[in-house]
């Protein structure tokens, strides 16, 4: 079997983006939120230090899932729902590789749910990246998972009457080692998040708020907008209170259990805000998550990040225990406990 | 055999009858150990140098309460001086633990057969669990048969009397007990299972002299008793000298699924959802890490092919396994692999269907399903062991062609030879032939294509991820010839799809050619695939003997059919196709070579008979259908 | 019409050339309005009394950058003063809205067609975004056409002068100024689409006017700028009197369901994942519930199609739709469906395959696996419209067998059938036939017997929850025949699978004959299904007006087979099989009726053309195959 | 359609245990907690008030979902993880219906683990018990999702790798309206959660602990054990301190926005002791399902349950706001916007 190890070379190449810009013409609609993601991303692998063959992009079907076509990388555009099955199969095999997904809100929320559950409890080390518009983009224009209730589309044209799913809870229930949001508009936000997320060791979850230029424009209007976000948006930084506003003078506090928002000169912040802690348990970070407008801001940034042991290590692990000098002897194992001999 | 032990001979009348071969079944409730009761006489009689074959019936998956007839397991071994094939159509002799394994299984008892009882379990109480009115042992119902009564349970009850051991310890060693009666009779050695015995319970003193006694209390009370009015021997069957064990399909087909990861040199990776009756290829890979296997269980099926077609996107040998209802969710996914024409290998151990069906039984009704059971043109390879130990080379082969070729590969076993066994010889390691698969580009990276063909196989190039300059991506969208790039182009399109077609037919080149058994023409043709071979070989051959015109080709590989195939149906009067089905096989015949073939048609969830087999051969010979 | 506009004639010369049929074929970008052209001139020539046939042509599900190859949309109608039944094998005009839309449409064209050219889409930029090195009006590449240049753009902004609107807006009007050209070539009234941009805009006064100047201009413009020799007549078609509307088939897939619902009394239910071509099936029914219709829209297919077995299970009409990937999901759930023998409908609008292959493109490669594409034996009716308009009546009777015979049935639809339209006669509602569907047990409470069965139908009692004193369970395990216990005897399982088989079969009776297009015997039989139907009529026909020994069956029903097939087929030399598939229906007719059907197989994503199939019936009668 | 209504009758009729006893034998292993559950399944159900007829059991694959064999009412033993998806088309379909689904925890958090959150996200108005062994039971004995890490099973020889999934977690991201564990032994318990369950409009989600005596034996032996559970079981009380232990002699409290556990002289128990909310946010109970042995009591008991509309509910109501006269006219809606007439 060690006829074709991967080495990772010593010396890391020099990369550029438009190394990672493969030769296929890009197919989103004008003004997609997916173009900016596109480009942070082949903005981001370069600075990883990892040789370009080792990438590879994954993903299920959707507007989104047609990422890795963009990407100069290896890729794998496969059914829906299922992208991160390929991908823990991938990396089960090749530990090597540098294993990220792409996906919806409805490829990973809706026929994919329960694939990306068992992808986050097993702590597999890839990157998984849910582009979230709240809508199915690519079969134009059906309420998703995590439309809110009410939502007029062709599915639903008196008003969607499914509760939404939160993206990060679901990963948080599953006990995510890393968990994240960002916004597609905020672009260098976007690249530091990604960043983060290719560096964690285990599986990484990153919410993209995307827009949908076509089905779903403005969802996410408040935090996308320029002129608005950081009114709507706050960045969670681990170990700094938790603050936010164009003129930094709002931020969150808990009272008897429960988060809520002050109001505050900008620089004279209250000494109790709440710090945020990455490292703290799956309970603190879904607590944040509970955090939406209209009577809280978005938080977005790195939600959660810790370090536990991942299912590909664990599983080479139990191999390297396993093997033992003569333990792999296939004709003693094709013999069998119990054998006889036949004389001519 | 005697007849009611109440005329039971004197002990120097006592001689041994020679016979050719004998069918024996154990039956009782699962706590009664049948089925290790079978494999240590399967053990036995193999060392004892016959030719054998077992299949072991469980009850359907749940759990039943002790004592009803959907508790009882049953474990039915054949073992003869020739060559045998199949498990027997009609056990000559039974154990039966309990009145419900006698009602469950008296029916299919040769008349005059012999039944030995357990009579300490003939109790009002397990009459009533087995749904009888009156006691068999004293009404009429047994009237054609002999019956041996033995109060099993006393009697190792006092063996076992001084170990200090509760009742139902003692209860739990019977089965040796009955095995020792068995032995007596077939003049078996029991240094095997002695041996067995000390090893397996090791850790327990207690348990390895109460089971040692029983086993010997056992033989001497057949010996004393003269329970028997002779005792039988079945004389060594004339075996290829070598070294044998035994196995079962499943087994046989983890074992292969190993030998192909050293011949090919890639890794084995194996992901699978549990689904009876295929867990035990899990279980069995499972433990074999110090091979560098890699197992995962997965959430679902489709994740199982899922991880599998991951694994084989980076080069490993990957595998996935199930049986029928698994297959249908992993459908979706085998489409995928095969348009991205990644090598996959899909084991389904097919058992009763439709939906839920009978999930411990055997059939062969997912042959279509494999063919067809996908959306859009979406060929594969179906490749069909016939025997358990044949799933070894079997699966090897499954391996070598969707390597060779990058395609997905159904191995279609089934229930019968998963759970069956025979002796196996063990092969020569260094003798199997080694894969030769190549990852090389085989073009430069400036210009890679990555659907570019081998012009004999029509594989395209299995570049991995990892490897530098040959960046590219592939998908589930329709590809454009060479580039692999998406395409939607009409002509494309059809291109494409002929190109998959053809290279499923290419895999003909690697195929053996049919051999028949029998004259090359004659009056009828019986066809098979899979598990139906022993049976069809068995019944073929013994019309062949009494001189009828039957011969007999056996498919492995059911798409592409060998090439030979057509000719060969061309040379006989009438075809005759026996399948646990309602006729798969036949419907792929009869539109592919116009052949007004007849179909043998059994869907019980049990295997053919013989017999079975034999009768539809003389009706087509006698002209009756 | 006239070659280059260089060489028009004088208004005096001008006159009306009556012509049979005429192809027309709208290309453009996605936003410039294609479809929408398409469908009011559509609207304007079924008004006109002409019989007529669409076709849309999507670009790929995913949207492209403005003015490249991916991203044209295509529209095109035939229309006749006759019968018309397909949507033309080539268009002999073509309207293209910029380079890309020439390109990708031009080599369709006939010889010596005519191209209307919006010119001022012709810029350099354009071309580099369609890929073409120099400007196709200017060097020879359209020298066999004749080429009318109308600056579109700039005309409609003339128009729209005083409007205040930008130049997007103003863009966005120019296909109405386009159509108003193709008006008065036609001779079509402006009333329709002038009533219809009223309605459609009636909240937006600005567009109503600048859309109704534009329609206005662009007649205007034809009629005096003479850019046409004469303007063309087509007759009115001899169409049987009453009411029409144009319909595609999803739309009439929906309205018949809703019909069912209405014609059983059970409420309807519509449970699916959305899934290119079939979600519009569930956009319609999702408006509809002022009639009491339910849809949900399910996490995935196998939900809905879950969700649908639980509502039959409640007493509903329930019904699940998809495209082929779907179908492959559904697979297991249908085959509890088998089991429970419960009535589910499950429509199919098939698309390009394998995998996710070319999701906008038609084909007909899922009738495999609606026959056997699940685990075990798994009967169930397959049923298959062949015209958009005749999924009305086709989706009501599958729902009718699926109740009367409580099965699953598949109704195959496909792209070109779920997108494309045709005139429909509107039905009397009140001359449908209800169907009469009974819950009632028919059986004593106590000893009720949720498998017994209809002796004519072999139904099962559709006993419903909340029906008091008759409580049971069922489910996908083997169920003992008349009790529905679990059950795994081998008898009772092979009566229980022939069964299921044999109910099926019994289908038949409710299946109407063949009725053969031409004389019921002679040289050839072209055997027909789905949405061939249109061009293998046309051909069949038009061979058969030349004299030629042909004639033609079309099976809306193909599982079970009408009745009469097997004699049809017996009448005829040779029988020819097309399809838009590898050869599925002529492996399953060739199985069960040995003949040596030939297949004509296309696998183009695109519907077959007239002379196609006709080129291949002459073959056929020539010998030359 | 109004030819098949199926009216409650108004006078309830009398029920007794035995006529929800099926006529099938019972197929468990002797001594399987699966029998513990029927029995007060079968026990709780005459006293809701509703007429037999009216319940429908439905379940997926496994030994427990075998249950509605046992019942003598409406059931459907379906296939592999897919029982929550019939159960919410028939409720939808039926909502006179009164829908139980019965789970396992292969069943509903293997395979089936993304409609299980779907039909909570959904609050359809069903009631599903999963039958947590933390083992495939059925197959043999492979370990579960919800084994613990390092489980020996036949699949995992040398342990499961894979971390645990938290049936209660689960369900809390999908905002589950009433959620509640209960185990197998502990009858009264079991019963009165059951009563709770039923009584609930929405998703109730009941995780009941059950021991599998074949392949997991003593699993849950502290919580099981008659001897031990008041020591290890803490029962939730709705507005009553967090206190348990035999001799109640402990509590929760909360210390820097984390529970802690407190000791007390039995009747003294501080005042800061935590106070069990069921109608908190999901945060709340989120949380509670962090309090894990062995540093923690078990929690058992309903953990929330808050009311919402269902999704049946909310379809029914959209039905009947678009009925208006004439609008289901079907000749009208044949006909279409457009059409013409073709003269003789
Ligand atoms: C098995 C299967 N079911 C359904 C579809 C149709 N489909 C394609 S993408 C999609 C949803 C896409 O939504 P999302 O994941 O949110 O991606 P987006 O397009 O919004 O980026 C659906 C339903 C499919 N391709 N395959
Ligand atoms: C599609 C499918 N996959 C796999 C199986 C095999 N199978 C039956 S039950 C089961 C797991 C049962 O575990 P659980 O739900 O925990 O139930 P338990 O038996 O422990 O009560 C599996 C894997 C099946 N019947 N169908
Ligand atoms: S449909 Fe929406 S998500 Fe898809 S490419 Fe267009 S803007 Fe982006
Ligand atoms: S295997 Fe376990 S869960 Fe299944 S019936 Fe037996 S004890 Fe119960
Ligand atoms: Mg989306
Ligand atoms: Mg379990």
């Amino acid at each position: 079997m060690a006829d074709r190890t991967f080495p990772t070379p010593n010396t890391p190449p020099e990369l550029k983006r438009k190394d990672f810009v493969s030769d296929q013409m890009v197919r989103w609609c004008p003004g997609c939120g997916d173009f900016a993601i596109l480009a942070q991303v082949q903005k981001t692998l370069p600075t990883l230090g990892i040789p370009k063959e080792k990438f590879v992009f994954i993903s299920g079907i959707g507007c989104s899932s047609r990422f890795p076509y963009y990407m100069d990388t290896y890729g794998f555009h496969t059914i829906h729902g299922r992208a991160p099955t390929f991908a823990t199969g991938l990396k089960c095999a090749r530990p090597d590789l540098n294993v990220w997904v792409v996906t919806g809100d409805g490829d990973g929320l809706s026929i994919g749910g329960n694939h990306l559950i068992h992808a986050i409890r097993r702590n597999i080390d890839i990157n998984i990246l849910l582009f979230n518009n709240r809508i199915y983009g690519l079969t134009k224009g059906q309420y998703s998972p995590t439309s809110d209730r009410g939502k007029i589309s062709k599915s639903s044209p008196m008003g969607s009457i499914d509760r939404p799913i939160y993206p990060l809870r679901t990963a948080l229930a599953a006990e995510a080692t890393f968990v994240a949001r960002a916004v597609d508009s905020d672009v260098q936000h976007l690249a530091a998040t990604l960043e983060r997320a290719a560096q964690h060791k285990g599986t990484s979850f990153v919410e993209i708020y995307q827009n949908c230029i076509v089905f779903n424009d403005g969802v996410f209007e408040d935090v996308e907008n320029r002129a608005t976000r950081d009114d709507f948006a706050l960045k969670l930084e681990h170990g700094k209170p938790m603050i936010y506003g164009k003129d930094r003078d709002h931020g969150i506090r808990m009272k008897d259990g429960k988060p809520e928002v002050v109001n505050f000169k900008p620089g004279e912040e209250p000494k109790d805000l709440l710090v945020h802690n990455e490292k703290a348990g799956a309970e603190f970070a879904y607590m944040l998550t509970h955090l939406e407008p209209p009577e809280f801001p978005t938080p977005v940034g790195v939600f959660r990040s810790v370090e536990e042991a991942t299912y590909n290590d664990l599983l080479d692990a139990q191999i390297e225990q396993a093997k033992k000098p003569g333990a792999n002897d296939l004709s003693k194992l094709l013999a069998g406990a119990e054998n006889w001999e036949v004389a001519k | 055999m005697p007849a009611k032990t109440k005329d039971v001979k004197k002990k120097e009348e006592l001689d041994v009858e020679e016979i050719e071969a004998v069918t024996i079944r154990f039956a009782g409730d699962s706590g009664d150990g049948v089925q290790l009761t079978g494999g240590q006489f399967t053990t036995a009689t193999a060392m004892a140098g016959n030719d054998l074959s077992t299949l072991p019936d469980f009850p359907a998956e749940i759990r039943a309460p002790v004592g009803t007839l959907p508790g009882v397991s049953g474990f039915q071994i054949h073992f003869s001086s020739r060559d045998v094939l199949t498990p027997g159509d009609q056990p000559e002799v039974l154990v039966a633990f309990n009145p419900a394994a006698l009602k469950a299984n008296i029916k299919d008892l040769v008349k005059g057969g012999t039944v030995i009882v357990n009579t300490d379990a003939f109790t009002a109480q397990n009459f009533k669990k087995a749904g009888i009115a009156t006691n068999p042992l004293e009404d009429d119902s047994l009237s054609e048969y002999r019956v041996v009564e033995v109060p099993m349970t006393m009697l190792t009850g006092k063996a076992l009397e001084d170990l200090g051991m509760s009742a139902t310890q003692v209860s739990r060693c019977k089965n040796f007990f009955a095995l020792g009666i068995m032995y007596w009779a077939y003049g078996r050695s029991l240094d095997a299972t002695l041996t067995w015995i000390k090893k397996k319970f090791k850790k327990v003193p207690t348990i390895v002299e109460a089971n040692t006694r029983a086993l010997h209390a056992g033989h001497a009370y057949a010996e004393t008793t003269e329970i028997f009015q002779h005792t039988y021997s079945v004389k060594k069957a004339p075996i290829a000298p070598g070294k044998y064990r035994n196995i079962t399909g499943n087994e046989a087909t983890a074992l292969g699924l190993v030998a192909a990861q050293q011949l090919s040199g890639h890794q084995l990776f194996y992901s699978t959802y549990p689904i009876t009756p295929a867990s035990d290829v899990l279980h069995a890979l499972a433990k074999l890490k110090s091979f560098g296997v890699k197992t995962v269980q997965a959430e679902d099926e489709i994740a199982g092919v899922g991880m599998a077609i991951g694994a084989s996107f980076g080069g490993l040998l990957a595998v996935t396994g199930t049986s029928g209802p698994g297959l249908a969710l992993k459908a979706e996914a085998i489409g995928l692999a095969v348009m991205t024409e990644l090598p996959l290998v899909i084991i389904n151990v097919q058992r009763g269907g439709p939906s839920t069906g009978l999930p411990t039984k055997t059939e062969q009704s997912d042959l279509l399903q494999a063919m067809y059971g996908r959306n859009g043109e979406s060929p594969v390879g179906v490749v069909a062991p016939a025997t358990p130990g044949e799933c070894f080379t079997a699966i090897i082969k499954a391996c070598r062609l969707a390597m060779k070729y990058r395609t997905p590969v159904i191995f279609l076993s089934d229930g019968y030879l998963g759970n069956g066994s025979e002796p196996w010889r063990l092969p020569n390691v260094d003798s199997l032939p080694k894969f030769d698969i190549s990852h090389d580009p085989g073009q430069p990276a400036e210009d890679f294509k990555p659907y570019k063909r081998d012009e004999k196989t029509l594989a395209r190039p299995w570049v991995l991820p990892g490897t530098k300059g040959y960046e590219h991506r592939i998908g589930g969208l329709e590809k454009q010839k060479d580039t692999g790039n998406v395409n939607y182009e009409p002509d494309n399109h059809e291109e494409m799809c002929r190109i998959r077609a053809e290279k499923i037919e290419r895999m003909t080149a690697d195929i053996p050619k049919l051999s028949v058994l029998g004259e090359p023409k004659g009056k009828v043709l019986v066809v098979g695939w899979g598990s139906t071979y022993g049976a069809i070989t068995t019944a073929v051959k013994k019309a062949q003997s009494e001189g009828k015109s039957v011969s007999a080709i056996h498919l492995r590989y059911i798409n592409p059919f060998p090439s030979d195939l057509g000719d060969i149906l061309k040379n006989f009067d009438r075809v005759l196709i026996p399948e646990m089905n309602l006729g798969q096989l036949n419907m792929l015949i009869r539109s592919r070579y116009l052949v007004d073939a007849v179909g043998l048609h059994k869907v019980k969830g049990q295997p053919f008979k013989v017999s079975e087999i034999k009768e539809k051969i003389e009706a087509l010979l006698e002209g009756k259908e």
